[in-house]
């Protein structure tokens, strides 16, 4: 009976999926009234919400979700179009001026691959487990690559815990950034730059960056050419109107079909499992000991230097840039109100982002060699 | 000979370590070795572009 | 020879296809001259032109119309992606002022299914009358989203109908709209809003009308979620640059191929057909019967407010958003200089707009059960 | 008995009534109806909501 | 060993890459430091880095350079689109005021099969010549969209000799342009137009160029369509909301795209051969004999209207669009420093545009027909 | 008759002329015939229409 049908919506709906509405409508709470990432906590919620009503037919085949899942996510189109947009935004000078701000950079990553062992010894499977050490890159569009290569079927539960995390950035970092250094370490000044960079440099950087990772980890090519395509457009400051399309235009449209389509991939028959929640407390542990590694690093290049760097600036390594950046400014001026390590700290920011595509390409690779 | 190597071997591998630990030990040291490699690399490489391409003296 | 594959292009020249570039004429003219809704009637118009050349080509596998059918049209990409950023535009909040004022919305989609009985009656396939009926949804996207599904080669006439007669409303609704009020109907005053609403409301409404309609109607999921995923990107106030890219660009590059594309599929085979005129004629109907069943209903309400209720506001159930709104001001105005009822009216014609999209997922999913 | 229903439903349905033309009818009752359900149930939530939360004293 | 295939990447790395990655180090160099149409080669070069990187499975089924190729190369999407924006961007208005113009455009287009023959006598099997001798169109998107139908493996080298020669236009031209007229003809002044033209003219003219060349070259359909479109968006005056987009947004989002898919071809494997080197031979030539033949004419314009055409604007005929009507105003200056030749050779140079178009579809007609 | 017509015809094409060649001439003809036939067309009909619509007065 067609009548049926009409009704037969509320007939299918089930606790699970109001659950889940439920946990939407929450992300939207978070995005608008705590100012949560809501460039894509916001549409995140809103596909949950959708996805989660029964008979749409939007995930059958043909659906508007299975076509954004299959065109968008599938083909890694959407992560690598908004990496574009990204480049286009981020200026490495403050990473080109202070080069040795890389290697913390690299520390901070250890957040990743601590969290996947993690996540192996309470009982994911290897996939899964990497696929939930990634949130550590502290970075929404690797996460979302990384996972949605690894572990499909936890892409959401892995993207909503990456970007929750990176707005709860100033609630995570400040306790660990405090609980391992002293206020004397957390005092020490650094020197504004003295070097400034040429134009050439900061065009060169972007393709000697996708040269040197592309031949080292393969498998990062594509996040580090597209990351660093945006960068030349910017750069080169001959194609103003492609790089100012880039951060705009290219990355709004795709931001705002990525987060729905995210969203929409959070059923309650994928993502309403126990195992859901380790996955959010890996989350944490995952930002806290990327914070913790980078910060201990930071005090390691504290004592070889004589006490010239702050450990305080590790803690940007984990990238989320650039709320970390921020706050190591923050937690610097409680110690010392004259102390400004921002631009240290955004130096370490963007060397995270770098080391973020770096570990993803490197997980892709290592992981498809084990699987 | 052959008898002695094995509980030799047997107690270098811690004994409760799964396959899929062991598996994630191994990522974890040579993607952090990767990490580091490919940024140490990188940042030769900008230390070089800082000497080579100096700012001109209209560039600050 | 080659040669003669160069002149085949005008030896395979019909006369029907002269008479549809005739036709794709005349909508340019009428886009540009009479300002019929020209965004989509001017792509419309060169895409007839171009569908009637002769071996182009271009509905071939491959082609460029074969490739944004199969990509926009038969996916829904087309009319879902255009929803997203009518969302961002429309401000729901003359409505959520007047909720009454959605009953109105209700009772003037009879516009659909009257219709749709009487291409029954005058011989069309149940299919082909429910697409014909949708012409009454007076929404461009709802019609070409709901006859793509049910009768795709009867979606040129459909869409071209649905904008023209939007296009004509000014011309259409007026004398019924008389015909159905006495001049002391027309001359009853409404009362300017003296509730006002809150932030919160405006940003529920959304989130609420998505539950709602998709759990009571599944099959409209799809155009209510995009429509109220834009308006949630509007109203929650912080995504402003993902609102504006929705209602600016991504709105603007669906458009251009949307219409180029609908055109497209209006070559002579399946234009020209002595019943597509009929579908013209019923299309007038449905835009007529939707208005009278409005104003008519109006009257139901004004006769049970105790005549606080212009039925006049009624005609604007319809949706044409905003034309039919601006309708009702003007025939108010006529009746009494000073009675200013554009914003009831705005109210009905966005519940017109909900509505719309309501009655065609109920059609859809109707059929769907019959078919 | 069978022979006395049948001229009894043929009067119920009006004569020239096609089967398309029944769906039809049905097709918009049902579909008018849901029409108003959804709608006015849209009503009755605008109404909770525009009780619920208020304008604060700033909003107007 | 997975350690091995993070190294592996170094170790596949061939000579041949190292030079192609060179050989986009040069193009990135020309496009930024010698301003070479930098919107299109600054992203072919990253792409020809990227495209070089082994084992990054960037071209591999579902790889992005495979996905953008397949989406939009081979679809024609690309080019296509482009089109749009291109005739959004362009004032016919020259030519319009000086129909005659239009023939010089003609002319030119020797300039396409007479390096074809040329290619083919030297060797080239018979689509690769006609692909080569597309580069005579001097038009890009043209270029891509009949090369990528005749000869896909050689699109990389097509495409990148016509966007580096348009560069070079104030370079080939001006000898050639010396070389066949006397300085009594450069200095022959022409009269500033006297006719204007109507909106109503404006309006009709790409919709008439439509139909009269899809009719006599149906394969032209798809680019003069596009280019038209576009054209009539701009001067119907009724839809600047969609004009102003397809020449912004939309032009540029489809240019990165192009530009880095167009480098992305252009592999070792593909491109390192010796007859590479001759496509940039006859592409030179192609630029070269376009100009001479545009100018010839013009001198044969000359003698028959009297000298009352200078024939430098006949090298305008190419396209090129705009630079070589600035070389033919800037030649014509050095002749007489009070010639004005700009609106004229922009008529030529507008006319070369639809001239490149139709010898395109010509092309591929004839192709079609042959082979 | 017939073996009289072979060296005529074989005379006409120049002997070391390729196939590819032959049909390049072609391509080459007819394609430069259809570029000019099409942009005279289209000459002529721009003259025709700049005749039929004049500016208006207010136009220039
Ligand atoms: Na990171
Ligand atoms: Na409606
Ligand atoms: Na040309």
């Amino acid at each position: 009976m067609p009548w049926e049908e009409l009704l037969s919506g509320l007939l299918h709906f089930t606790p699970g999926q109001g659950l889940m509405m439920l946990i939407g409508g929450v992300l939207i709470y978070l995005a608008i009234n705590k100012g949560a990432e809501p460039v894509l906590l916001l549409p995140i919620g809103l596909g949950i919400i959708l996805a989660n009503i029964p008979l749409s037919g939007m995930h059958e085949e043909g659906g508007i979700f299975w076509l954004l899942k299959k065109a968008g996510l599938e083909t890694e189109v959407f992560p690598l179009f908004i990496f574009i947009g990204i480049g286009a935004m981020i200026d490495f000078g403050s990473l080109l001026e202070r080069p040795y701000t890389v290697l913390l950079g690299a520390a901070a990553q250890f957040g990743i691959f601590g969290t996947m062992l993690l996540a192996i010894v309470v009982g994911f499977p290897l996939n899964e487990a990497a696929a939930i050490g990634i949130i550590g890159s502290a970075d929404g569009p690797t996460s979302i690559y990384v996972a949605s290569i690894l572990a499909p079927s936890r892409l959401g539960a892995v993207a909503v815990a990456a970007y929750s995390y990176m707005a709860l950035v100033p609630i995570i970092q400040p306790p660990i950034m405090r609980l391992l250094t002293t206020k004397a370490e957390r005092k020490i000044r650094m020197p504004t730059a003295t070097t400034s960079v040429s134009r050439t440099t900061r065009i060169m950087f972007p393709i000697v960056a996708v040269v040197v990772t592309g031949l080292l980890v393969p498998k990062a090519t594509p996040l580090i050419g597209m990351l660093m395509f945006g960068n030349l457009l910017r750069e080169s400051g001959v194609v103003t109107r492609l790089a100012h399309t880039a951060e705009n235009e290219l990355v709004n449209i795709v931001t705002i079909l990525l987060g729905i389509t995210v969203g929409s991939t959070m059923t309650a028959a994928t993502f309403l499992r126990a195992d859901t929640i380790l996955i959010f407390v890996l989350g944490i542990v995952a930002f806290s000991l990327g914070t913790a590694t980078g910060v201990v690093f930071g005090k390691v290049m504290c004592y070889l230097s004589g006490r010239r760097v702050n450990p305080l600036i590790g803690a940007a390594g984990i990238s989320a840039f650039p709320m970390s950046a921020r706050v190591v400014q923050k937690v610097g001026l409680q110690a010392d109100p004259h102390n400004h390590l921002l631009m240290h700290a955004v130096g370490a920011n963007t060397a995270g982002q770098i080391a973020s595509v770096v570990a993803g390409g490197a997980l892709l690779a290592l992981m498809a060699g084990i699987l | 000979m052959y008898l002695s190597l094995v509980p030799l071997t047997a107690s270098l591998q811690i004994a409760p370590l799964s396959q899929d630990l062991s598996r994630g030990l191994f990522v974890t040291w040579a993607g952090m070795a990767v990490v580091f490699s490919v940024l140490v690399v990188l940042t030769l490489m900008m230390l070089a572009l800082g000497r080579i391409f100096r700012p001109g003296p209209d560039e600050e």
